[in-house]
């Protein structure tokens, strides 16, 4: 087995993993930093993200703004100090970005400009029209070139995590090009491998983001936080998912269903804001879960649309006409054309929502730090606790970065206190990791990966979806055990060591499954309605008992465990959560209160 | 499996000769290459008869020299040659559309905050190109279309 | 009414094949369906152990670039409507070695990428704007780089250069637009760096401006452009050279 | 011929240019001009009045050495396009017969021009 040394370890390099490799580099160039990934850097899924990523500029603005928004968007379940953290470091890095080449849009000065975003009081999205997760990917990847101490390992498939006496100690690959296994020794470890939304079969996500790197962690005795909270994007192209970015809206797209009236104003985000005018907070600029979760009534009133593709309703943009949609969103003209044959500029685009994010992850304190010592994470695969239960637009992809560099610094300060462990240990861990995962090769088996990645799919729509009950919830975990069953027969017929997708994608299929199975656990305990975790049984959201974090602890032979931690709060207590016009009548009464007290 | 070892064996298609026959792309490309040959040729022609008419002219034997000067003539007016020639325009027109269409791309203008078309400089050239082409018509035919107007 | 589409894919299998063969396969299809969602039919009902690169499925992560009917494309953004009455021949990027099946090695392209300091060097002239400031640049500055910026690295471009298929020192459209993009941005200084890469002979002077690059760029990226761009800069340089020694 | 420091390839890619851009723009008319000249021999004296004048005549002459630069240039270009690999002799050769050429041009000229012309007119 091939054995190779690094200070810091990094599995996953999008936008997390690199920015965490920059940041080892940078606070010390002496330590080496291995950035491990299972494709190339820059087919990384951030490369997908489009509208945007917020930080604080404009004058009118204010990090308690920010704060206040990111906190009552996630429905009180956020930790408030992380926030507070995550506020004051967003436009820091993001200026970082640009000092690296991103290509912002700008001001026709030649600042930062910034665009509106759902569930935000200011605009204060940054964006490089309406590609800019690409172009945050692609300026981290290529500034990732300058470090000599940032050696990659392209294409390489993290197996396992290998532990000495309760801390990682480095990382079992397959080198998927070469065909060989490579023992990756390191004194700690990064893991930043975003989100595991595969586990439903309609979502904005590329084929790798099947959760791995939550899988490794949890499997290891380290908790998924917060694993019910899964957003579903309102406005995904059907029967794809292809992502239309909330930046169509943040321009001023509007949603009409099939009467071409503008829904979101019977669901607490009314009153109709005029064509062309989006104002903060208001109709299509509401919280994601919000839209999403309107949709869904409109469904079920029967005033969708629909069409071979399923039940959608329209996003109109032709008003913001032809010149302005190539120069804000020229991405989502394309992709429209290309996916629903229809061109923006003509035609509102149907849409529907698509599951997006994975809120929850691997539960880590405020500096990134898990349970297991060594071991970091960052990025959509952790729950760094700023979204709580249910992500602001635009916000993760400066968590991205923020946490990506708190991560890298942290664990290169871990790393230059620690030592490597000792080779033997490892090496026979290795081994059976891998014998483990050699251990579903098997043509003579007969179960079809496709077969269960597909009813996983389907049964997480149905049972945990944007509405989800006891029954329902049950009926999935019901499902996944069987899938779970199954899967022990799965049939792998490719035995070749190089590029062996087949076996691959089973074992990617093994982390879903039990990445789904924290979803939905944690989901069946939630007896309250929050943010996107909407109970039909529960309706209400219940501070009392529930204004906590879940905890779900993986157990090798069945269901995982679920328990609960504290939710941090500092400057805002738990309060209604309105929109729209109740929003301003809510903050007016505060003042109010607030002027009769003086 | 052997996972200690790799067993890569990554597999090169080879280049052949002719790899450019199978894509009109391709095709269009050697042929735009290909008009320097039938140009280069007649830059010869003209050399050959030019060389005629110095040598002609700095003949010491007047006779000798006319014969190389009408010599020269023959050369022009000879049928191969003047089928050869009609070739050459053909080659001389396609590259001169090839080159056309291709100069947006080495040349950029920016005209505010917006780049300016391309097809502006397309439409240029051509504009050049006629303006070029009359006055050569007018100086090399100018007997000629003194003859058509009367 | 779904229509059958015959779909023949060179296979590829290193440890078994001395050369590559082809196989094909019927898929049922609907008008939306995607070449690579009919691939990923195809590896879940007929052939699980074809191998081929792809995410996103929007055109955006640049994994799934191949050869349809001699043409380099992204099997996502290949619709199999587009082919209707026709069959659809399915081969590895040209120009890379074949690693399996329809995965190329892309070692040598990424090396390019990586060679060309794609980064900014910061510009001694101007001053560092500090932590919280950025750099001013306006929409015309932006405009200068802005679609060479553009580029997913799906090495689409190197498998319709036929310069690359002729000599694999030349560091390639993708790479050079890349090099490109980093010279004309208002906030670098690394110009006089990477034009010594731009002088080589195995820089701009390897094109022959065939232009097939941007024809098949399914990001509008237009290399060739950059390339000839590259070309007259790196002339300035020269005549700039002759009468100033280089230190 | 592959150079790892500076390419001198800025030199023959300018003189290419220019080539290029003389056939674009000049040689249809004079191709035409010749082609007419083959039935006209009207048209072939006032060719040779233009061609035989000392400014027309420069004029002429250097459009002609820029078009053998650009072929010569392209025939150098299209070896390495038919697989066969260019090296110092083909690069010497080729390059080479363009200044031969390019100078059989000039000495032409001036012999015309300095010499002989004036006694035969």
């Amino acid at each position: 087995m091939d054995i190779v040394k690094a200070d810091v370890a990094i599995v996953g390099a999008g936008g997390a993993g690199l920015r965490a490799a920059i940041a080892a580099a940078e606070l010390n160039p002496d330590l080496n930093v291995a950035l491990i990934s299972k494709v190339y850097p820059m087919r990384s899924h951030t490369v997908a993200a489009e509208g945007g990523a917020a930080g604080v500029v404009r004058d009118d603005d204010s990090l308690d703004n920010h704060f206040v928004d990111t906190v009552a968007g996630g429905d009180w379940l956020c930790e408030q100090d992380v926030v507070e953290y995550f506020v004051e470091h967003t436009t820091k890095e993001l200026y970082q970005l640009e000092h690296w080449g991103c290509p912002w849009s700008r001001k026709p000065d030649g600042r930062i400009n910034v665009r509106p975003f759902g569930g935000m009081k200011v605009p204060r999205t940054w964006f490089a029209a309406d590609k800019t997760g690409f172009h945050m990917l692609h300026t981290l990847f290529q500034t990732s070139i300058k470090y000599p101490s940032i050696k990659r390992y392209d294409e390489h498939f993290v197996l396992d995590l290998l532990v000495e006496d309760n801390q990682v100690k480095g990382v079992i690959t397959l080198d998927l090009q070469n065909g060989v296994t490579r023992l990756i020794k390191a004194k700690s470890v990064i893991i930043a491998t975003g989100g595991s939304n595969r586990c439903y079969r309609f979502n904005t996500n590329g084929g790798i983001v099947t959760g791995d790197g939550m899988a490794l962690a949890y499997r290891h005795g380290v908790p998924l936080r917060d694993m019910e909270f899964v957003q579903y994007h309102p406005t995904g192209l059907p029967g794809c998912g292809v992502l239309m970015t909330e930046g169509c809206r943040g321009e001023g797209g509007v949603l009409t269903n099939k009467d071409g009236y503008r829904y979101l104003q019977d669901y607490g985000l009314g009153p109709e804001t005029p064509l062309g005018h989006p104002k903060s907070k208001y109709m299509e600029l509401g919280p994601r879960d919000r839209v999403s979760q309107a949709f869904w009534q409109e469904q079920k009133k029967g005033r969708t649309i629909k069409t071979h593709l399923g039940d959608v309703v329209n996003l109109d943009l032709r008003h913001l006409g032809a010149d302005y949609l190539h120069e804000r969103l020229p991405f989502i003209c394309e992709l429209a054309k290309a996916y629903v044959g229809v061109d923006p500029v003509d035609a509102p685009v149907p849409v529907r929502p698509t599951v997006h994010y994975t809120m929850g992850g691997i539960e880590t304190d405020g500096k990134t730090a898990t349970k297991l010592h060594g071991l970091y994470a960052a990025g959509e695969c952790a729950s760094v606790g700023i979204h709580g239960a249910n992500r602001l637009g635009s916000n993760s992809l400066v968590e991205t970065v923020v946490f990506g560099r708190v991560a890298g610094e942290e664990a290169a300060k871990f790393a230059m206190e620690n030592e490597f462990g000792s080779d033997d240990v490892l090496e026979k861990q290795a081994e059976n990791s891998l014998n483990k995962a050699l251990s579903i090769i098997d043509g003579k088996r007969n179960e079809s990966v496709a077969d269960i990645r597909n009813e996983m799919g389907d049964a997480m729509e149905e049972g945990i979806g944007i509405y989800r009950d006891e029954e329902s919830i049950k009926a999935t975990i019901e499902k996944l055990t069987a899938l779970k069953e199954r899967y022990k027969n799965i049939k792998v017929t490719d035995s070749s060591t190089i590029f062996n997708t087949d076996w691959l994608t089973a074992i990617e299929l093994g982390f879903l499954l039990g990445n789904a199975e924290a979803m939905a656990y944690s989901a069946l305990n939630r007896k309250e309605s929050r943010g996107s975790h909407q109970r039909l049984d529960y309706v209400e959201r219940n501070d009392e008992q529930f204004l906590k974090h879940s905890l779900a602890t993986y157990n090798p032979d069945g269901a995982p465990s679920i328990s609960y931690s504290s939710v941090k709060i500092t400057k805002s207590q738990p309060a209604k959560r309105v929109y729209g016009k109740a929003a301003e009548d809510a903050e007016q009464a505060k003042k109010a209160a607030l002027a009769a007290n003086k | 499996m052997e996972l200690n070892k790799s067993t890569r064996k990554p597999y090169v298609r080879p280049v052949k000769a002719n790899w450019w026959t199978n894509k009109g792309f391709y095709i269009a490309y050697m042929l735009r290459e290909g008009t320097c040959i039938p140009i280069f040729l007649f830059v010869l022609e003209l050399l050959w008869a030019y060389a005629c008419i110095a040598c002609g002219a700095a003949s010491k034997d007047p006779m000798a020299g006319l014969q190389r000067i009408m010599f020269a003539k023959s050369i022009i007016q000879n049928p191969l040659v003047i089928c050869f020639n009609i070739l050459v325009l053909v080659a001389v027109v396609y590259h001169a559309i090839t080159w056309f269409n291709l100069m947006p791309k080495a040349q950029r203008l920016f005209i505010g905050n917006k780049l300016v078309d391309g097809k502006y400089f397309v439409i240029a050239l051509y504009a050049v190109t006629i303006l070029v082409t009359i006055f050569g018509a007018i100086c090399f035919f100018s007997d000629f279309l003194w003859l058509f107007l009367k | 009414m779904a229509d059958k589409m015959k779909i023949t894919v060179l296979r590829y299998r290193p440890e078994q094949d001395e050369q590559p063969w082809t196989q094909s396969f019927e898929v049922e299809y609907t008008h939306e369906m995607s070449l690579l969602e009919a691939l990923n039919v195809i590896k879940d009902t007929q052939a699980p152990e074809l191998s081929f690169r792809w995410s996103c499925r929007m055109a955006i992560c640049g994994s799934c670039g191949m050869m349809v009917n001699g043409t380099p494309k992204l099997a996502c953004k290949t619709f199999l409507r587009d082919y209707a009455g026709q069959e659809m021949l399915i081969e590895p990027l040209a120009n890379f070695p074949i690693e399996r099946d329809l995965v190329v090695d892309l070692s040598d392209f990424i090396e390019k990428l990586e060679r060309i300091k794609p980064y900014i060097i910061p510009k001694e002239d101007v001053p560092y704007p500090g932590e919280r400031r950025e750099y001013i640049q306006t929409p015309k500055q932006l405009e200068k780089y802005r679609q060479f910026s553009m580029c997913i690295n799906c090495g689409i471009c190197y498998a319709a250069c036929p310069q690359y298929k002729l000599n694999k020192e030349f560091i390639g459209p993708a790479a050079l637009t890349l090099l490109y993009r980093y010279n004309e941005d208002s906030r670098d200084g690394g110009k006089a760096e990477r034009m010594k890469l731009v002088n080589q002979d195995s820089g701009v002077w390897s094109c022959t401006f065939v232009g097939y690059c941007s024809q098949v760029c399914p990001k509008g990226v237009d290399p060739a452009s950059a390339i000839q761009l590259g070309k007259v800069e790196s002339a300035k340089d020269y005549l700039i050279s002759m009468f100033k020694k280089e230190q | 011929m592959f150079r790892k420091d500076r390419s001198d390839e800025p030199i023959y890619w300018g003189l290419f240019g220019a080539g290029g851009m003389v056939i674009a723009i000049i040689m249809p008319i004079v191709v035409l001009a010749f082609i007419v000249a083959g039935f006209s021999d009207g048209v072939l004296a006032n060719i040779g009045h233009i061609a035989l004048s000392p400014l027309p005549g420069i004029v002429l002459i250097s459009c002609l050495i820029l078009c053998i630069w650009h072929c010569l240039h392209r025939i150098y270009h299209g070896l390495h396009d038919l697989t066969i690999h260019t090296n110092i002799v083909i690069h010497l050769a080729l390059y080479g017969l363009a200044a031969f050429l390019s100078l059989v041009f000039i000495v032409l000229f001036i012999l015309i021009e300095f010499n002989i012309y004036d006694k035969l007119s």
